[in-house]
């Protein structure tokens, strides 16, 4: 069986899907983040598996927007997490309540 | 440009208020007061320059405003709501008058009061869809606000709640049906214009699931701003909360509104919606002068109880509306001027009366008559006029609503005879037995008349109720041309093809347009 | 070649973002971010055999390398040496496998009905650098230069966000 | 181009001067800041007109048509007045004020050229950098704990909706073969039967509607409004949802007009759910910002009134996107307005409950009236800017009735949404009247900027409402750039 | 000479107006106002009566200049003054005996805080009286039908902090207003038939064609019947006029006997003409085929006049046993009107006016002088201390009581020469109801004035001043002579144009009744002597009511009135009382609780659940963005 798109779309939709498992059920906010960064990483896929199939390089410039993007999210989502640790001492979503209803 | 300054003055004279520092107490009285009496003045300038008998409307001005919607500011008066910016110009200037009981955030009062009154006069005077319904929501608005705020009694809150979520739901029912009106004219020719509108649908009737469509929005749109049956419990509840000058204001004035509307749109507009809907707000208005009449009778709170009895008016009104002939209209718009009249009288005096007293529950009083000959003699007045005694106005509105009714809804005419000159009477003089007869009472020994000043309010619409009762004829005959072509378009069911035909009588209603009776 | 490539890459990328999401084993932000790492490694590979070779490379530098030393460094920071053991409550463990198996199905449902299977085309354009660095700074450049300061409004936060004593 | 540019100088001088500038007068650099915009305001007017034709560059993914150019005039209004109020508030941003006016002026820019999409491309970084900006704006009181908590879930939600956004343009992309808009409106028609081409458009969408705060994406508002500080709930409130809405409007409306015409059942029942779901939450509501958040989500809904209208009507969606635009601007003056007076308030005491609003009727008149005014639009109700917007809405909405009765049905939901909404305004109107028991009497003073900026938003309010006409004008010309 | 009529009607409006607005601190100045203006209209009325009798008759009336009130569609309201030898005879009649009353209230009501407002009433009474009268038209006619209730509201509850004289008012006003109901439907009915209100256009057109009114003949006579039943307190509607005396006598006197509560039998006799349509009934009436409506009428007069007599039997109050001869007289009156004899009922009306008057102002005299004291058990012995007093209330019951050649014989006997011609069991009726009248008339007067005295109050009794006696002497003249003056004949004359006759002589006048109806005369002779020989037998000189001893059963029904009104307040509480009350419980929790306050209150309700959903939690959220993204796309997806 050939590998074509429809091969690389399964991963990226595995790799979307289990990033939205961490995003959904982990508690430690540095997890979930990693796992939002899966789910980026398997938007590029498709992207890139995209790319491929239409043999244009819009797709893969993109990717190349959302790396930096995500790099420069994470630097400040991390400084973010680092600040809320120093004030709360947690770094866990259940802490994250006090505003609500 | 007269009917502008009238409706403007107030509005400008708030803008006004604005800049006045509120410690310059007498000052903002004092421009509260002259607003509103020369805007009276002004209307009745108005009414005596207006030419009776002729059709048209008169004092039209036309200002083109959003030209991509098609929104006009046009205004101008017939004969239909000349007597009702009149008498709106006239509660005003009572209102002003009898708010000396106002002491916290006077500025603020007199302001929204003052806006009130510039966009009731508005709404009355509007001939653009738009306009008329802007203006309604610019003296709704205050109204709840003033409530809110300077309102009494343990259930202001509640009252100030039920009164904003209604009327707004009513006015909301109402734009969509204005808006959904607007589109059924051709895209291209769209005007919120209503001799626009009245134009166009003379010649070229609506479809008629979009009269059945509209209509209903229109008639409930309208009938919960004026408290119809079963939508009518915000008004005695509503009333009992606000402050006097909104309560004479709302109950006198802008509540008919949406009878005004009902006469000047959804009748002539939409004949087929009007023939099948009517019979049912025939049944709806026995429920405002029968049910409502004997839930007043059981009222032990005078402001519930002049509550209640409003309602039960406006059935009058809804009756005439029903009845759909010459009379019937004819008297439902005098019943709807002189009720202003009234309600605003009866408002004013239960407004005197817990200024003094501090409660309005009747069990408390006792004999007050003494206490109060003048208060108490209009109190009296306007018991007998809200049970239609010749005389005042009411009586001559109430007349011929009955007897235009028994032309076509007789059975209902008979129950609103009943409901008029039974029930009504039985709890206006048990209300007046209650609070003015029997003996003194020690505890109100304190409580003061009126003096010369605070008179002015009460002498000014018992004497307007009484010329109305006594020449009638002031008014008719400046409604029936107006309300002979609104018939004649409401009972007009399909219009013929073509355009010659059009011209000839079409309804037993038709009389040479413009030839007055004398 | 490219099959056998594509299947051991694929597995493995999708049982290493497995383990940094749900580890049997450790439930420590560092295995996760390890695993990451891994993840990210292979995925690069995937990107290879697509032909985006500069992609894979800037994959492995930025992902692998810049991100992850940061998140490491983060953890170390807020030494965080395991995630403490609290119990997942059953009911946001049903509710969020409810959501996520409703939106898979959907997303499998959809690729399945779409058609797209079949061999890719032949490759006729290359994702090396000359070819993106023309986009770049050609079609591209207003994003390029909008990512320029994106960088330095990020910067400014991240130095704001975390800069120890508040003056 | 030459406006981003010169907004792009502006936000890069303010960290530039910010080294030379003593702390004490760094108030001064926001005023700059201010004035600074207005001058390229003033000069977009000068300048360029809306009625022009479309002009393109960065082969076609830049445009600059009418729709672009309102909404730029509108971004640099809204970023004017959020400015004046970051300087009102700074005594309560510990550190960093002049970086914190440089992060919205970067904000700014970024919806800028997001007005200015017209591809993909674009469109993802300009809605990242809107978004990063706006993490660290939320975050930054980070000494007050609500300040974090709102910033990480923004952040963590955010970056969520983003990579929903990047899968689904990588599947329309893909699917498309093209990222420019005008290129896949080409091309929709031919996809519209593709499920994956679907899929992806309602990914993008989802997307959209975290930036608008729309249903099924409005939960995080209400908590991320409580907790930012004052300003930039503000601009998220505006700002960020204005952009949200431009871009929604290019994607629906250039890039995908085939599709979003099958989908007026779809923009319909988001459109009532969002409306209904503000309101009935806010009813309990006491909290102010939070109220205004709920209130923002129902704001959301009545906006995508005017999208569900215009998707019955594709070829010619002027009238429901004139009143979307008209909507917006008169929004823009009206939350401004709220906004600022809930500036100061907040800037003296904590207190966000609505009880703190007893006694601003003696405190401030000034304030209690802006307050009232803006409640009153909110409510939709004249003369003010929010009434016209909302009968614009409506008649656009009741239009499309004849070919769809389900319209008739969201009016019933957006007329019920008002009703409940007028219950929560005139709660604040009364608590600020109500004569309650209020501790502080201390009577509020404002700077005469503030106060020319505060009058200005009230001018603009009542202006709007009275003379619709020329901004009714200006909305259709804006418009009509996306008529086929 | 015709307009001048308008000035008989406005001049005491305007009296009544200047005094409410002006002159209400000076009580005198007020009181001569409104003498004055009642003396003008008299004068005036006298003339006009004078310089048109002999042109006028009673098919062409004349009219004044009309007033268009209202006009539309065809609703045409013209207010016209009917001058006519009935309205001419009735003005004088008001105007005459009202300036009487007007004089003598001077001297009965000083001192009295509320002088000035009296007089205002008593001049608004006036005005809304002359209207009634004069009226050319149903609608005009009801305007002041309305007014006269209301007036007479103000009178009655003029001392309104007595409990007992307010609830007096509003009975009275209540009770006629079910009346006007009736009649207010009628009118319409009959314009909604006819096309007009106009009295002379009503007229011509049935006299033209009886059987213009179809169906509705009987029904709308039955309905304009109840205004009279109403105002002139006919059975069922007769339980406020006792009630009424709680207002000052002289009121009493004026409104409750001699003008008022006639304007019903006059109002019959004005539109007398519709009874003169065919009779017929519409289908769902049809059972009562065959009655007419002055059948109906006539049993009711008949009926009340029964009724009204038996229970003044056992009064004790002298005005109340006043009032209930007035009801009973009344009766007699819609009775004639039933006979088919309006200018009877005419006769009757216009000397019961007379002696009704002078009776009531008789006892206003003996009640102020006794202080208040209304208990004829408690009076006595009057006649030696009060003795003018005594001559003229004699002379008065002489005339009720018809004894030749007092005017009440005449007019009596016309009326029972009517029911001897028409109906057995009426004429039996009246002569029984006549005999009843001497009875209760003569035990009062034996009670009160002869005898021994019975109380403190009664020793020191003092004949009244001159101002109040003055009218009584003047009254008495007519009571006595009035049947002599030929308004029998008169009103014949234009009741019945073709039977004219010539004015006959003072003998032939004197013994008349004798020459045309023997029967009637001798029966009514009879009853005269038969009741009072009873009266005699039981009151000369009893200090106490012999009845309730020997019927206590008897007694006590007719001292509680037959009970009417404790059923009248069962039937109201059972009616209008418990409709409001279920009406008020609907209203309070079923449309204003259940709907209004249950709507908003689930709305919140449902607002605060949906609100559970902002748990706060980061994941909460991202699992709600999650499945509504999963919704949205299984929806478009999948639909």
């Amino acid at each position: 069986m050939t590998v074509g798109l429809e091969h690389y779309l399964f991963v990226s939709i595995v790799l979307f899907s289990l990033g939205l498992l961490g995003v959904l059920l982990r508690r430690n906010l540095l997890i979930i983040y990693m796992s939002l960064e899966l789910m980026l990483n398997a938007a590029n896929l498709a992207l890139v598996a995209f790319s491929r199939f239409n043999n244009l390089l819009d797709g893969q410039v993109l990717v190349f927007f959302v790396i930096t993007v995500a790099a420069a999210e994470v630097s400040v989502g991390l400084a973010l997490i680092v600040a809320l640790y120093r004030k709360r001492r947690t770094s866990h979503v259940e802490d994250l309540t006090s505003m609500r209803l | 440009m007269l009917i502008t300054f009238i409706i403007f003055l107030p509005l400008l004279a708030a803008l006004f208020l604005l800049l006045v520092p509120r410690e310059v107490r007498w000052g903002i009285r004092v421009i509260a007061l002259g607003a509103t009496f020369i805007t009276m003045l002004l209307a009745l300038l108005l009414f005596l320059k207006f030419q009776t008998g002729l059709a048209g409307y008169q004092f039209e001005l036309t200002v083109p405003w959003v030209r991509s919607v098609g929104i006009n500011y046009h205004v101008g008066v017939d004969g239909i709501n000349i007597g009702l910016i009149l008498m709106g110009a006239v509660v005003a200037f009572a209102a002003a008058c009898v708010s000396w009981e106002i002491t916290n955030y006077e500025k603020e009062f007199y302001v929204l009061l003052l806006v009130m009154t510039g966009g009731i006069l508005g709404a009355f005077a509007s001939l653009d869809l738009f306009f008329f319904y802007f203006f309604h929501e610019l003296a709704l608005v205050p109204t709840f606000i003033m409530i809110g705020v300077w309102g009494r009694g343990e259930n202001k809150n509640y009252a100030t709640f039920n009164i904003t979520l209604y009327l707004s739901v009513g006015a909301l029912i109402t734009l969509i049906g204005l808006i959904a009106l607007y589109l059924q004219m051709p895209a291209n020719a769209r005007s919120f214009d209503i001799v626009a509108l009245s134009g166009y649908f003379k010649g070229n009737s609506m479809p008629a699931s979009a009269q059945h469509f509209i209509f209903p929005l229109l008639l409930f749109g309208f009938g919960i701003l004026v408290s119809l049956w079963p939508f009518h419990t915000w008004a005695p509840l509503g009333y009992g909360a606000a402050p006097t000058a909104t309560a004479m204001l709302h109950a006198g004035v802008l509540k008919k509104f949406g009878l005004y509307g009902l006469i000047r749109i959804a009748l002539p507009l939409m004949p087929q919606g009007a023939r099948s809907w009517l019979g049912i707000l025939a049944w709806l208005c026995i429920g405002n002068i029968v049910y409502c009449g004997f839930v007043a009778m059981r009222q032990r709170n005078l402001n519930l109880l002049i509550g209640n009895s409003s309602v039960a008016h406006m059935g009058f009104v809804f009756l005439g509306i029903a009845s759909l002939n010459l009379i019937s209209v004819t008297g439902a718009v005098l019943v709807m001027v002189a009720h202003g009249f009234l309600a605003a009288l009866s408002f004013a005096l239960s407004g005197y009366l817990y200024q003094q007293t501090g409660t309005l529950n009747m069990d408390q009083f006792s004999g007050l008559l003494r206490r109060v000959p003048f208060i108490g003699t209009v109190l009296i007045m306007a018991a007998f006029a809200g049970c239609g005694l010749p005389g005042f106005a009411n009586f001559a509105g109430e007349l011929l609503v009955l007897f235009g009714a028994w032309k076509t809804l007789q059975p209902f005419a008979i129950l609103a005879a009943w409901g008029a000159l039974i029930i009504g009477a039985v709890y206006m003089l048990r209300a007046v037995r209650t609070i003015l007869h029997g003996p003194a009472d020690e505890r109100w020994a304190e409580v003061k008349d009126a003096n010369l000043w605070r008179k002015a309010p009460f002498a000014l619409l018992v004497a307007c109720l009484l010329a109305f009762g006594f020449w009638p004829r002031w008014l008719t005959e400046k409604i029936k041309p107006s309300a002979e072509i609104i018939l004649n378009m409401a009972t007009t069911l399909t219009p013929p093809p073509l355009k010659t035909v059009a011209l000839e009588p079409l309804s037993l209603n038709t009389r040479p347009s413009g030839v007055s009776d004398r | 070649m490219e099959q056998v490539l594509f299947y051991i890459l694929g597995a493995f990328t999708v049982v290493f973002a497995f383990l940094v999401v749900a580890n049997p084993f450790s439930r420590s932000p560092v295995t996760s971010a390890m695993f990451l790492v891994l993840a990210i490694a292979s995925l690069a590979g995937l990107f290879v055999l697509l032909h985006a070779f500069f992609l894979a490379a800037v994959q492995v530098l930025v992902y692998a390398g810049a991100v992850m030393v940061l998140f490491l460094f983060v953890i170390m920071l807020l030494d965080l040496k395991e995630e403490q053991r609290r119990k997942i409550k059953n009911f946001s463990l049903i509710t969020g496998l409810i959501s996520l198996v409703a939106i898979v199905a959907v997303l499998v449902n959809v690729i399945l009905r779409s058609g797209l299977s079949g061999p890719l085309p032949a490759a006729t354009v290359e994702g090396g650098t000359v070819e993106l660095g023309k986009l770049l700074f050609t079609r591209y450049l207003l994003p390029f230069e909008m990512v320029s300061v994106l960088l330095l409004g990020a910067m400014v936060g991240v130095v704001l966000l975390s800069k120890k004593d508040l003056r | 181009m030459i406006l981003e540019i010169a907004v792009l100088v502006v936000g890069l001088g303010l960290l530039v001067l910010d080294l030379w500038t003593p702390p004490e007068r760094k108030h001064f650099l926001g005023y700059g800041a201010a004035l600074a915009l207005v001058v390229v305001l003033g000069y977009s007017f000068f300048r360029f007109d809306l009625a022009a034709a479309p002009a393109f560059a960065f082969g076609r993914s830049y445009i600059l048509d009418g729709l672009s150019l309102f909404f730029k005039r509108f971004f640099l209004l809204a970023a004017i007045m959020v400015l004046l109020m970051a300087v009102e508030f700074s005594n309560r941003i510990e550190t960093a004020i002049s970086e914190f006016y440089s992060l919205i002026v970067l904000a700014l820019a970024g919806m800028m050229f997001a007005a200015s999409a017209n591809d993909f491309t674009v469109l993802f970084v300009s809605i990242e950098l809107i978004t990063i900006c706006f993490y660290v704006l939320t975050s930054f009181q980070r000494n007050r704990l609500p300040s974090l908590e709102a910033g990480i879930k923004y952040l963590i939600l955010g970056a969520l909706s983003t990579a929903f956004t990047v899968f689904g343009i990588a599947l329309v992309s893909g699917m498309a073969g093209t990222m420019g808009f005008e290129e896949l409106a080409k091309r929709s028609p031919g996809l519209a039967g593709q499920p994956i081409f679907i899929l992806g458009l309602l990914f993008v969408l989802a997307g959209l509607a975290f930036k608008i705060a729309a249903f099924p994406a409005q939960i995080w508002a209400p908590d991320v409004y409580q907790g930012s500080p004052a300003p930039t709930t503000a601009f998220l409130a505006i700002g960020s949802k204005a952009a949200g809405f431009v871009l929604l409007l290019r994607v629906l409306f250039t890039a995908v007009p085939a599709v979003t015409a099958q989908w007026t059942t779809l923009l319909m029942v988001i459109s009532g759910v969002t409306i209904l779901y503000g309101n009935l939450c806010a009813i309990p509501q006491r909290n102010l910002k939070r109220l205004l958040g709920y209130s923002s989500i129902a704001h959301a809904g009545y906006l995508l009134l005017g999208v569900a209208a215009m998707a019955a009507n594709v070829k010619n969606p002027t009238a429901g996107g004139a009143a979307i635009l008209y909507y917006l601007s008169g929004y823009l003056f009206t939350l401004l307005s709220a906004f600022a007076v809930l500036c100061l308030l907040l800037r003296q005491a904590e207190a966000e409950d609505i009880s703190a609003l007893a006694g601003l009727s003696k405190r401030s008149p000034l304030l209690a009236g802006t307050m009232t005014l803006a409640m009153v639009s909110l409510a939709g109700i004249p003369p003010l800017a929010g009434f016209f917007g909302k009968f614009l809405l409506l008649k656009a909405v009741v239009e499309q009735g004849a070919s769809h009765a389900g319209y008739y049905w969201l009016v019933a939901a957006a007329i019920l949404g008002v009703v409940i909404s007028i219950y929560y305004y005139f709660g604040i109107v009364r608590a600020i009247y109500w004569p309650g028991i209020s501790t502080d009497l201390s009577p509020i003073e404002i700077s005469a900027p503030f106060k020319m900026a505060l009058y200005g938003c009230v001018l603009g309010m009542l202006y709007l409402g009275v003379f619709p006409n020329s901004i009714i004008k200006w909305s259709t010309q804006a418009v009509s750039a996306l008529k086929l | 000479m015709k307009d001048f009529a308008w000035l008989v009607l406005f001049l005491p409006l305007f009296s009544a107006v200047i005094i409410a607005l002006f002159t209400r601190r000076d009580a005198q100045l007020s009181a001569q106002l409104s003498i004055g203006a009642v003396v003008a209209s008299l004068f005036i009325s006298g003339a006009i009566f004078i310089g048109l009798q002999g042109s006028l008759d009673l098919v062409k009336g004349l009219e004044s200049t009309p007033f268009t009130w209202l006009r539309v569609g065809d609703l045409d309201v013209q207010f016209g003054l009917r001058l006519d030898p009935l309205s001419l005879l009735m003005i004088l009649i008001v105007t005459g005996v009202g300036a009487l009353i007007h004089i003598y209230s001077y001297g009965y009501m000083s001192g009295d805080p509320g002088f000035s407002r009296y007089f205002a009433g008593l001049s608004l009474f006036t005005f809304a009286m002359l209207g009634i009268v004069l009226a050319n038209n149903f609608v005009m006619m009801f305007v002041f039908w309305e007014l006269v209730g209301f007036s007479s509201y103000l009178l009655v509850g003029f001392w309104y902090e007595r409990p007992a004289a307010a609830d007096a008012a509003k009975k009275a006003f209540l009770t006629n207003r079910l009346g006007d109901f009736g009649f207010l439907l009628g009118i319409i009915l009959l314009w909604a038939t006819l096309g007009s209100v106009r009295f002379d256009q009503l007229q011509g057109m049935i006299l033209k064609n009886p059987g213009v009114l179809g169906i509705w003949s009987s029904v709308g006579g039955l309905l304009i019947f109840c205004g009279a039943m109403g105002k002139s307190a006919q059975f069922p509607l007769h339980v406020w006029l006792p009630d009424a005396m709680e207002g000052p006598t002289p009121v009493s006197a004026l409104i409750h006997a001699a003008t008022m509560v006639a304007a019903g039998v006059y109002m019959l006799c004005r539109v007398f003409f519709l009874y003169a349509a065919t009779p017929a009934w519409p289908p769902a009436f049809s059972f009562l085929q065959g009655i007419n409506a002055l059948q109906v009428i006539a049993w009711i007069g008949g009926g009340t006049a029964l009724l009204a007599a038996v229970i003044a039997i056992q009064q004790n109050d002298i005005k109340r046993i006043l009032a209930y001869s007035t009801l009973s007289q009344l009766g007699y009156m819609v009775m004639a009107v039933g006979l088919n004899g309006p200018s009877p009922a005419m006769y009757h009306l216009v000397t019961h006016a007379f002696f009704k008057a002078l009776l009531f102002l008789g006892a206003g005299s003996v009640i102020s002088a006794l202080h208040h004291e209304q208990d004829i058990w408690k009076m006595g012995g009057l006649r030696s201390k009060m003795p003018w007093t005594y001559r003229t209330f004699l002379m008065g019951t002489l005339a009720l009581c018809g004894l030749p050649p007092f005017s009440g014989f005449f007019s009596k006997d016309a009326i029972l020469a009517a029911a001897s011609q028409h109906s057995v069991g009426l004429f039996v009726l009246a002569a029984l109801v006549a005999m009843l009248t001497t009875f209760y008339m003569f035990r009062l007067v034996f009670v009160a004035f002869l005898g021994k005295t019975n109380s403190e109050a009664t020793a020191h009794a003092h004949e009244s001043p001159r101002v109040m006696i003055t009218p009584l002497l003047i009254l008495a003249v007519p009571s006595l002579l009035a049947g002599l003056w030929g308004i029998g004949a008169f009103l014949e004359r234009n009741f019945n144009p073709q039977a004219t006759s010539e004015s006959p002589n003072l003998m032939e006048e004197m013994f008349a009744p004798f020459g045309h109806s023997p029967l009637a005369a001798v029966v009514g002779l009879g009853a005269v002597i038969f009741g009072f020989s009873f009266a005699y037998a039981l009151y000369a000189n009893a200090v106490k009511d012999p009845i309730p001893q020997r019927f206590p059963a008897l007694a006590r029904a007719l001292r509680n009135r037959f009970y009417f009104d404790e059923i009248y307040e069962k039937l109201i509480s059972l009616t209008h009382e418990a409709v409001a009350r279920l009406a008020d419980w609907f209203d309070r929790w079923i449309i204003a609780g259940f709907a209004i306050r249950g709507i908003p209150g689930s709305v919140e309700l449902f607002g605060r659940a949906l609100r559970l959903i902002q748990t706060g939690n980061l994941q909460t959220y991202a699992f709600v963005f999650v499945l509504g993204v999963a919704v949205v796309l299984y929806a478009v997806l999948h639909h």
